[in-house]
């Protein structure tokens, strides 16, 4: 169990209190109806599940409700950024 | 030097200072192999084995970056079943289970593959028609299924907690005599002393760094002790089968979970069947060590780490203290977790890719232990012949575009 | 001391049931945590802890807009409260108390019968922020005395000794139900509790309170 | 047997405790642990091994015993697998052995075989499945140690969070001395201690008779402590009893505080837990738990009588017992000579032989001799002798030559009850190694060290391989100084050295494992699972190479012991015959529990009742007085039917239905998720997680809606009623509500930031009474005067403000039934009330209240699907034949849309919801049936299926494959249970709507 800093209580809280939302950046498609069944598959279901720092979402579930993004080292579970969310990332991992 | 295990080759150890053969030679990998197995896992094996044994296809590697047998396979609870929803999870975990049926003897190794029988049980008056649809279903496939209702349940297993005012009473129970455990090291050493016996290089603390693409199609691996060239290459990595899917530019529909178990101290058998309950998130037996294995939920997270959450580990003893309270003085002796690769559908992708070569067989998330002889069995014929196996058919991974789910959700969110 | 305080329980009781008006029917406001406390309207009553219930609270919920300093604005000019900062309490005119829920929500905590006068306010806001009645989805337990801490360390995994200070609301859980606690005056805490959580809530309370 | 008193003694003399053993009644002291207390009693056969069934007495006297398995006390508070070494013993208490040394065992039976049964005997044997089956349980009958428990326990366990900035685990010398560095040099920062042993002092208090100045330290140190601990007890915290079993990420660590084994509470303050689950969240973290001993290896190395040096020197200073007359101390480290001198300070003369041939001028050695004592320098013991209990010992020489041991050719034998060994220290790093962290091999300490160390955490005394207390100290104060400075509170510690100290005790010789040692039988490494130094020569020798794989093949570690004495040996030994260092052997991996937690422990009080919340509506009250059954619903307990008394699920249905199809009926509705929806986007939004239309639905009217998933399957449905322009009032299922309502903040939050709308949820802040009948409006004139019910005036799916029996209450006519129907919306608190006020005045209709079996009817007969049941998240509104329900013309791709039209969503085969009627009515069909085609195999199956009061007979709603376009004709539904009868079920496919199919009953009579 980790502790988790949620950007809008401004405070570390136990992760019980949020729930994963999983892997960040995956933005709907502007136009679905445009788009292939194949990018629309990649959108649905396909993930980076990246072995080493992730950005994913978390949602203080049993706080403020609030959605943020986290980059969390999925090797040994370091938190190492935590930003509300809409923060623009650069160093975005591919 | 005894090679073939039997009554006699024992007695001859015995009184010559238990002198066997290497069950698992210890070797230098090759430049080339016609295929080449990433991940000593029970599935990676079983390919390996039924390539060799039934494919005729001798020279293969398996590939494992620790030892064989330390992912998954040497960590999962064990239970096997094959009453699955669909009729496609259930035709692919029925022929795994016939195949268990004579593994031991086809694999010259005693995986103590013990049938025990299996129950699921239902908490709820919905669990309860989930079941009946599951059973129906499972019957109509040839698959040994029953309901059976509470006090057939507290007499075959007379230590559990039926009362009615229970916070999840116990209302039922799907029901699979044929169901039960094996031991899961033996599994792996099983099939991959049965497959170097048969030629397969089964080369251990050896990780594949990168998966060597030219012009779509698939070269042969990078590895931590050298190049290796393949012309085909099957990956069965389980909770890694993203990594080496990025490895060869490909993105796949899973994602990589803690599933976490425990164990207690060993007592004398009292619990003679394996009890699930996906309710509650508690599944337990008890091994002939004479230790419960307790099967915990899922971790909502991503982590390569294989360790877990306190809190899954206490919901779940909790959980098995509702349906078992006189263990409530028995102690955990030790618990661990296991990543595991979780497909949206909670079925496997059994599955040529995009590039030319390149097999992938995963996505068997928290339940793929009981498929092991089956999923290496039709897999190897996949390769092998370049066509899917008929029963891995409807596995493609393309059902993720068409939308050709295979949703076994719908009766089992957890699927052990 | 404590008494005195107490002693408003019963009389807030009896407010409801005489809060009569309209028709001839006799009007039960039924709490649910009114069938778990005792006769004087404690849930525990021992040396060092007490916890009651208050059911004269009500609860507006009131949403912003993504305009902070408007919505303030807004506020300061309809309900005379300040918006309180992340996890903080503000406290404007007529006793009513601001609770930092998140960004953009906020819970005006003000008597039952102020309510009226409350919901006046609302027609005067603008379309963008909203104000919601949530009064009757919460109980309100008030908890005093040296071990409410120790007593709520049980199910709690906040840090109430060193983080929940004067002044301070947070939303987490107790047990598996979602509570909300805040410290408005020195040894006091108040914490709601959805109704449909009452039993549960109550219940472990009063388990754990006997191994105190 | 007992010693003379000793001052140092931690047993209270005074105080005789009675227990009983294996039957037989013994005396010990307060203070005494039941291992030390049957040494006393000169009760040294405990148990039996777990293959052999070899017999066993005591080997240590801490938590890393491996051999004494205890069955304590009966019924429940019965509690299997013990050690001995961790009950304390108290009045009454009542023992016995897990699996009997005495008496025949068959295990032990079979010895001549033993031979024959190597480390993956199983592997090999048993290979037909028809032969295994067969024997599998006579073996199993012979595995485990203590039998279950029969009982229920009588006991409760608790679980209390902490948080602190420091938690110290070890109160040795070492985390006392940081202990009182960090409280010394900080303010506010909060001190937690925990320690397993019951007295702060670890290991130095059993070292007590040769050391003065330590014990004058500890005295003094543990007194400043108590006086600390009384004057800030807001801010140091101590915990005895009390083991860190488990240490998670960021500094979670989860502490056992035993109150007590399995004495009785009675005495005690009502309800005292029998354990504490501490969960400890800190800052920092200072490890100092010390090393666990580890034995010397030579053959029959686990007859009784052999155990482990420090342990011996335990039992003899802190319990004041010795268990043999004629001890000999054996080991590769000048702590034996402390041993011995505790020994002899104790009147006990004993001989040492050390492994070490180097030992002439050892001034351990020398300062010994001149107390006349035999001391055999570069001499091993290479065999014990015994039956059972040490008698003798055979010794050789020792040569070490390139870097190896070799054992000479003459033997001598000496003659001995009790052998102490010592092989060196194993610092316990298990827990540093729970959350990641990597151990090393250190060559100067031949032992595991913690390696690179996460931040937020420090090593300290005989865990990081420090010396003698002294350094330990000195150690403690160092590491402290580190974590004050991590807290930023001292900016530059001032470290101190450690002394270099050439006197150093703990100063090890390389691992003894000479290969004549290895290749005898009988060399035990791990005692519980007899795991010896042939076995994982096989092991190795069969290609089980990885220590990983030596511990799976021979189960070295994997007892309660977790091999805290064996496992270290059992790598020297995988090292020597793989030629390896140890370094690159390295050690299995470290898991929590680093010793046993009860089950119950692990739950705390999250069990029965409180296993999971139970929520009841505001009206539960008055269903339990009127009868009710419950159904569990997501965690709601709703009226499932209500019984007169004689009736059973069936009747009460059926009177249930027609009340509500000729009558009235009432429910109770609270339980449906409500969300609040307000913003200027508010329509925009339902549009786009609805399927359905939402831009023209008029203030004061309602919408029943469909949501999808993005895979096109429907997630949930409900109605939701407009307000006004800006403000909705969304309904969810009863389960769905949590699930909906966080998707759609997702929406929100993620997606459509653009969107300004607000969700709150309100579904406590109502209670809803739904009135269902016929005569639904006559009753609600007399409910409510301020609003006008006539048809025209309130119309279907419209609600209305207004008083019910005096209480504000939103009026919504809607119907899950298909009859006239209102649901009444008022506050929570009022709930119960409007409740029992409609009860009373509906009297005159009949009116009846039903659960949730007699809605399940009244809207299968309807056709209304119930999501979950009727869908199972693999089918789309157009499987369930609401096609109707998909707006075309909407702008925004709403959820789910896209998908609709992918290649398997628009496949013709698909299972689609139709009705099925029997042909013969009174048949009413299971539901989970399968209906089957031709070749008897599955084309579908019975979602829903009830007797229909109404129609009085059978009806079902069902999936079928293509089944809309199958309305007509006839199928086939195929029984395959025998329980239900084995049969087949001609029917009719039909229209999904049973009753009403023109809707006119919905404005009800008049
Ligand atoms: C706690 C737990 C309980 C479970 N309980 C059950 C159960 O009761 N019943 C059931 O049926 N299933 C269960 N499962 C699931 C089951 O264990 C797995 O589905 C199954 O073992 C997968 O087998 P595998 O051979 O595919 O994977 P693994 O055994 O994980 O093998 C994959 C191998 O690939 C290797 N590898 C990864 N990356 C590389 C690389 N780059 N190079 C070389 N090698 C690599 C890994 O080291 C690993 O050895 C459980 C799982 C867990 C974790
Ligand atoms: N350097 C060595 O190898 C070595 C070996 C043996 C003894 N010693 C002696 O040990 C002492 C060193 O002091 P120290 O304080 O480092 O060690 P210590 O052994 O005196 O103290 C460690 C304490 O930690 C406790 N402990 C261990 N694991 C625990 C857990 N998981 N939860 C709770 N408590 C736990 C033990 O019960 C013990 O009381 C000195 O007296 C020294 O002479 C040193
Ligand atoms: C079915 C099963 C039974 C096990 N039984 C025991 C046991 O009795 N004792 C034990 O220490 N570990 C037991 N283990 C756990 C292993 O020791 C180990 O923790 C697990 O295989 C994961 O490996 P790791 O901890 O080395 O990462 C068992 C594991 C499994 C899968
Ligand atoms: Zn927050």
């Amino acid at each position: 169990m980790f502790l988790l800093y949620c950007p809008y209580c401004n405070e570390e809280r136990e992760q019980n209190e949020f729930s994963a939302a999983g892997e960040a950046f995956i933005a709907r498609p502007k136009n679905p109806e445009a788009i292939s069944d194949k990018d629309w598959a990649d959108y649905v279901f396909y993930r980076t599940n990246h072995k080493g720092d992730h950005w994913e979402q978390w949602v203080h579930a049993n706080g403020c409700r609030k959605y943020f993004i986290v980059k969390r080292s999925t090797i040994s579970h370091e938190i190492l950024q935590v930003e509300p969310f809409g923060t623009e990332i650069s160093e975005q991992e591919s | 030097m005894q090679k073939k295990y039997s009554w006699y080759s024992l007695l001859k150890a015995g009184l010559s200072g238990q002198d066997w053969d290497q069950a698992i030679p210890l070797v230098e990998p090759k430049s080339k192999y016609d295929i080449i197995i990433v991940g000593g896992g029970g599935h990676g094996l079983a390919t390996a084995y039924y390539l060799a044994k039934e494919c005729g296809i001798k020279n293969v590697a398996v590939v494992e970056k620790g030892y064989i047998g330390g992912g998954n396979t040497g960590r999962n609870t064990t239970i096997i079943r094959s009453n699955y929803l669909r009729d496609e999870a259930s035709s692919l975990y029925e022929h795994a289970m016939k195949l268990w049926e004579g593994i031991s003897e086809d694999l010259n190794f005693n995986v103590m593959f013990s049938q025990r029988g299996v129950y699921n049980l239902g908490h709820s008056l919905q669990d309860m028609r989930d079941i009946e649809r599951r059973v129906n279903a499972n019957v109509l496939n040839g698959v040994d299924a029953q309901v059976v209702d509470v006090n057939e349940i507290k007499q075959q297993i007379p230590i559990i907690n039926i009362t009615k005012n229970a916070r999840y009473p116990v209302m039922g129970a799907s029901y699979q005599p044929r169901g039960g455990v094996a031991r899961h090291d033996g599994v792996a050493w099983g099939f991959a002393r049965a497959a170097s016996m048969l030629g397969v290089d089964i080369i251990q603390d050896c990780e594949v760094i990168d998966i060597e693409v030219e012009e779509g199609r698939v070269k042969g691996v990078k590895t931590t002790r050298g190049d290796i060239l393949a012309d085909r290459v099957g990956c069965v990595s389980a909770g890694h089968s993203s990594v080496l899917a990025k490895m060869a530019g490909l993105r796949l529909p899973i994602e990589s979970h803690p599933l976490q178990a425990f164990v207690s101290e060993a007592m004398k058998p009292v619990l003679h069947t394996v009890v699930m309950s996906n309710a509650v998130h508690g599944y337990i037996s008890q091994s002939d060590k004479g230790d419960l294995v307790i099967g915990a939920g899922i971790d909502s997270y991503n982590s390569y780490a294989q360790r877990g959450n306190s809190q899954i580990i206490e919901h779940a003893a909790a959980a098995i203290l509702e349906l078992f309270p006189i263990f409530s003085r028995v102690r955990m002796n030790r618990q661990w977790g296991g990543i595991v690769d979780v497909c949206p559908d909670a079925c496997p992708i059994i599955s040529p890719t995009k590039v030319e070569g390149l097999y992938f067989n995963c996505g068997w998330g928290t339940g793929g232990f009981k498929a092991t002889p089956g999923s290496g069995n039709v897999f190897a014929h996949t390769i092998a012949q370049d066509k899917q196996h008929p029963l891995a058919v409807p596995f493609h991974i393309d059902r993720f575009t068409t939308g050709a789910l295979i949703d076994e959700h719908g009766a089992a969110g957890v699927a052990h | 001391m404590f008494r005195v305080v107490f002693s408003m329980i019963p009389m807030v009781k009896r407010w409801m049931a005489m809060n009569n008006l309209k028709t001839s029917f006799q009007l039960i406001f039924a709490s649910t945590f009114e069938s778990l406390t005792d006769d004087d309207g404690y849930l525990i009553n021992q040396k060092d802890l007490s916890c009651y219930e208050l059911n004269d609270k009500a609860i507006a919920i009131l949403r912003t807009s993504k305009d902070e300093k408007e919505s303030n604005r807004i506020t300061l000019n309809e309900f005379g409260l300040e918006l309180p900062k992340p996890l903080s309490i503000t406290r404007g005119n007529d006793n009513l108390s601001c609770l930092w829920i998140s960004p953009d929500e906020f819970w005006i905590v003000h008597s039952q019968f102020q309510r009226d006068l409350l919901w006046k306010r609302k027609n005067s806001l603008p379309d963008v922020m909203s104000l919601v009645d949530n009064s009757a989805a919460y109980g309100t337990l008030i908890f005093k005395g040296g071990k409410t801490n120790e007593l709520l360390s049980r199910w709690m995994s906040y840090d109430l000794n060193a983080k929940l200070t004067i002044g301070k609301v947070v939303s987490t859980t107790f047990g598996k139900a979602p509570v909300i606690v805040y410290q408005e005056e020195k040894n006091e805490l108040t914490m709601l509790v959805r109704h449909s959580f009452s039993h549960y809530v109550a219940a472990l309370l009063v388990d754990s309170v006997k191994r105190l | 047997m007992r010693v003379e008193q000793h001052p140092d003694n931690q047993i209270d003399r005074s105080k005789l405790i009675t227990f009983i053993f294996n039957n037989k009644i013994y005396k010990g002291f307060e203070g005494d642990t039941l291992a030390s207390a049957l040494l006393a009693n000169d009760v040294t056969l405990l148990t039996r091994s777990f293959k052999y069934g070899r017999k066993r007495g005591l080997m240590a006297a801490g938590v890393e015993e491996p051999n004494a398995l205890i069955s304590l006390e009966f019924g429940g508070r019965y509690t299997p697998n013990l050690k001995a070494t961790e009950i304390l013993l108290y009045d009454g208490l009542c023992a016995k052995s897990a699996t009997s040394p005495n008496g025949l065992d068959l295990r032990a039976f079979i010895k001549p075989l033993h031979r024959f049964m190597p480390a993956g005997f199983y592997y090999k044997t048993f290979i037909k499945q028809k032969v295994w089956a067969k024997v599998e349980n006579s073996i199993r009958a012979l595995s485990g140690f203590s039998e279950s428990p029969t009982e229920e326990d009588v006991d409760v366990y608790e679980h209390i969070h902490h948080h602190a900035e420091v938690l110290i685990i070890g109160a040795g010398v070492a985390g006392i001395s940081a202990a009182m560095e960090v409280l010394n040099n900080s303010e506010n920062e909060r001190v937690i201690l925990v320690d397993e042993r019951p007295r702060l002092g670890g290991e130095i208090i059993s070292e007590l008779c040769s050391d003065n100045s330590a014990k004058e330290w500890l005295k003094s140190s543990v007194a400043d402590l108590n006086v600390f601990r009384k004057e800030h007890s807001d801010r140091f915290t101590v915990l005895c009893n009390s083991t860190a079993y488990a240490w998670h990420d960021q500094n979670f660590v989860e502490v056992l505080e035993t109150i007590t084994t399995a004495q009785s509470l009675a005495d005690r303050k009502i309800q005292t837990p029998r354990k504490i689950n501490h969960k400890v969240r800190v800052k920092e973290v200072i490890l100092a738990t010390g090393a666990h001993e580890r034995p010397m290896l030579f053959e029959a190395n686990d007859l009784s009588n052999i155990m482990l040096s420090q342990s011996v020197r335990r039992y003899l200073n802190e319990f004041g017992v010795i268990s043999g007359n004629n001890p000999i101390i054996y080991g590769n480290n000048d702590t034996i000579y402390q041993t011995a001198k505790d020994l002899i300070t104790n009147d006990i003369s004993c001989m040492v032989i050390d492994v070490r041939p180097d030992g002439a001028n050892n001034p351990f050695a020398e300062e010994l001799k001149n107390s006349g004592i035999k001391i055999f320098q570069g001499y091993a013991v290479v065999k014990a002798h015994g039956s059972n209990r040490v008698k003798s010992v055979d010794i050789a020489p020792a040569i070490y030559k390139n870097s190896d041991w070799e054992v000479g050719n003459e033997i001598e034998s000496l003659n001995c009850d009790l052998l102490a060994s010592s092989g060196g220290f194993n610092p316990v790093v298990h827990l540093n190694c729970h959350s990641g962290s990597k151990t090393y091999f250190n060559e100067d300490s031949q032992s595991f060290l913690t390696g690179d160390l996460p931040s937020n955490r420090q090593v300290c005394g005989a865990v990081d391989g420090t010396s003698d207390w002294q350094d330990a100290i000195v150690d403690g104060r160092n590491k402290a100084k580190l974590t004050l400075q991590s807290l930023g509170i001292n900016k530059n510690p001032k470290i101190e050295k450690l002394s270099e100290n050439h006197n150093n005790p703990y100063r090890v010789s390389p691992f003894f494992t000479p290969t004549s040692i290895i290749n005898r039988p009988k060399v035990f490494l791990d005692l519980q699972n007899d795991v010896t130094t042939t076995d994982v020569a096989i092991s190795i020798r069969e290609g089980y190479r990885s220590i990983e794989h030596i511990k799976r093949y021979t189960a070295m570690g994997f007892g309660t012991d977790q091999g805290k004495t064996g496992n270290i040996n059992g790598i020297a030994v995988a090292a020597k015959l793989l030629g390896k260092p140890m370094s690159e052997v390295g050690t299995t991996t470290f898991r929590p529990a680093y010793s046993g937690v009860d089950f119950g422990a692990l739950a705390g009080r999250e069990n029965g009742a409180y296993f999971d919340p139970q929520r009841f509506t505001t009206i539960h009250d008055s269903h339990v007085a009127n009868g009710a059954e419950f159904e569990v619903v997501g965690q709601w307990y709703r009226p499932w039917y209500y019984p007169k008394s004689g009736e059973d699920i069936h009747q009460a249905v059926h009177r249930e239905c027609l009340a509500a199809r000729t009558s009235l009926g009432m429910m109770d509705a609270s339980t449906l998720g409500k969300i609040d929806v307000q913003g200027p986007d508010a329509r925009e939004f339902l549009s786009r997680v609805y399927t359905n239309a939402w831009m023209k639905l008029a203030p004061g009217s309602c919408r029943y809606g469909l949501m999808c998933d993005e895979k096109g399957m429907i997630a949930d449905d409900g109605v939701s009623s407009c307000i006004n322009d800006n403000h909705f009032i969304m309904t969810t299922t009863t389960g769905g509500a949590a699930s909906v309502y966080s998707a759609l903040e997702m929406w929100l939050q993620t997606e459509w930031s653009d969107l300004d709308v607000h969700l709150n949820s309100i579904t406590d802040q109502f209670s809803t009474v739904a009135i269902v009948g016929p005569s639904a409006r006559q009753l609600m004139k007399v409910l409510c005067q301020d609003v006008e019910f006539d048809r025209e005036k309130f119309k279907f799916m419209q609600w209305r403000q207004g008083t019910v029996c005096g209480v504000d209450a939103r009026i919504m006519r809607i119907s899950f039934s298909g009859e006239l129907a209102y649901e009444i919306n008022v506050e929570a608190n009022y709930g119960r009330y409007i409740w029992d006020q409609v009860q009373a005045l509906g009297k005159r209709w009949n009116i009846t209240p039903y659960g949730t079996e007699s809605m399940h009817v009244l809207r299968a007969e309807k056709g209304f699907i119930i999501v979950g049941q009727d869908t199972d998240g693999s089918m789309t509104p157009m499987d369930v034949n609401m096609s109707w329900i998909l707006a075309k013309d909407k702008p925004f791709s709403y959820v789910g849309r896209r998908s609709f039209t992918i290649e398997a969503l628009v496949k013709d085969d698909r299972l689609q919801l139709v009705g099925l009627l029997t042909k013969d009515a009174a048949v009413v069909i299971p539901e989970g049936s399968h209906i089957v085609d031709d070749k008897r195999s599955s084309i579908g199956y019975v979602t829903s299926s009830y007797f229909s009061p109404i129609l009085r007979r059978s009806i079902a709603l069902a999936q079928l494959q293509n089944g809309l376009n199958k309305l007509g004709d006839t199928v086939i539904v195929k029984i395959v249970q025998k329980r239900q009868g084995l049969k087949e079920i001609p029917c009719d496919v039909s229209s999904s709507v049973f009753y009403d199919p023109n809707g006119e009953k919905v404005d009800g009579n008049e």
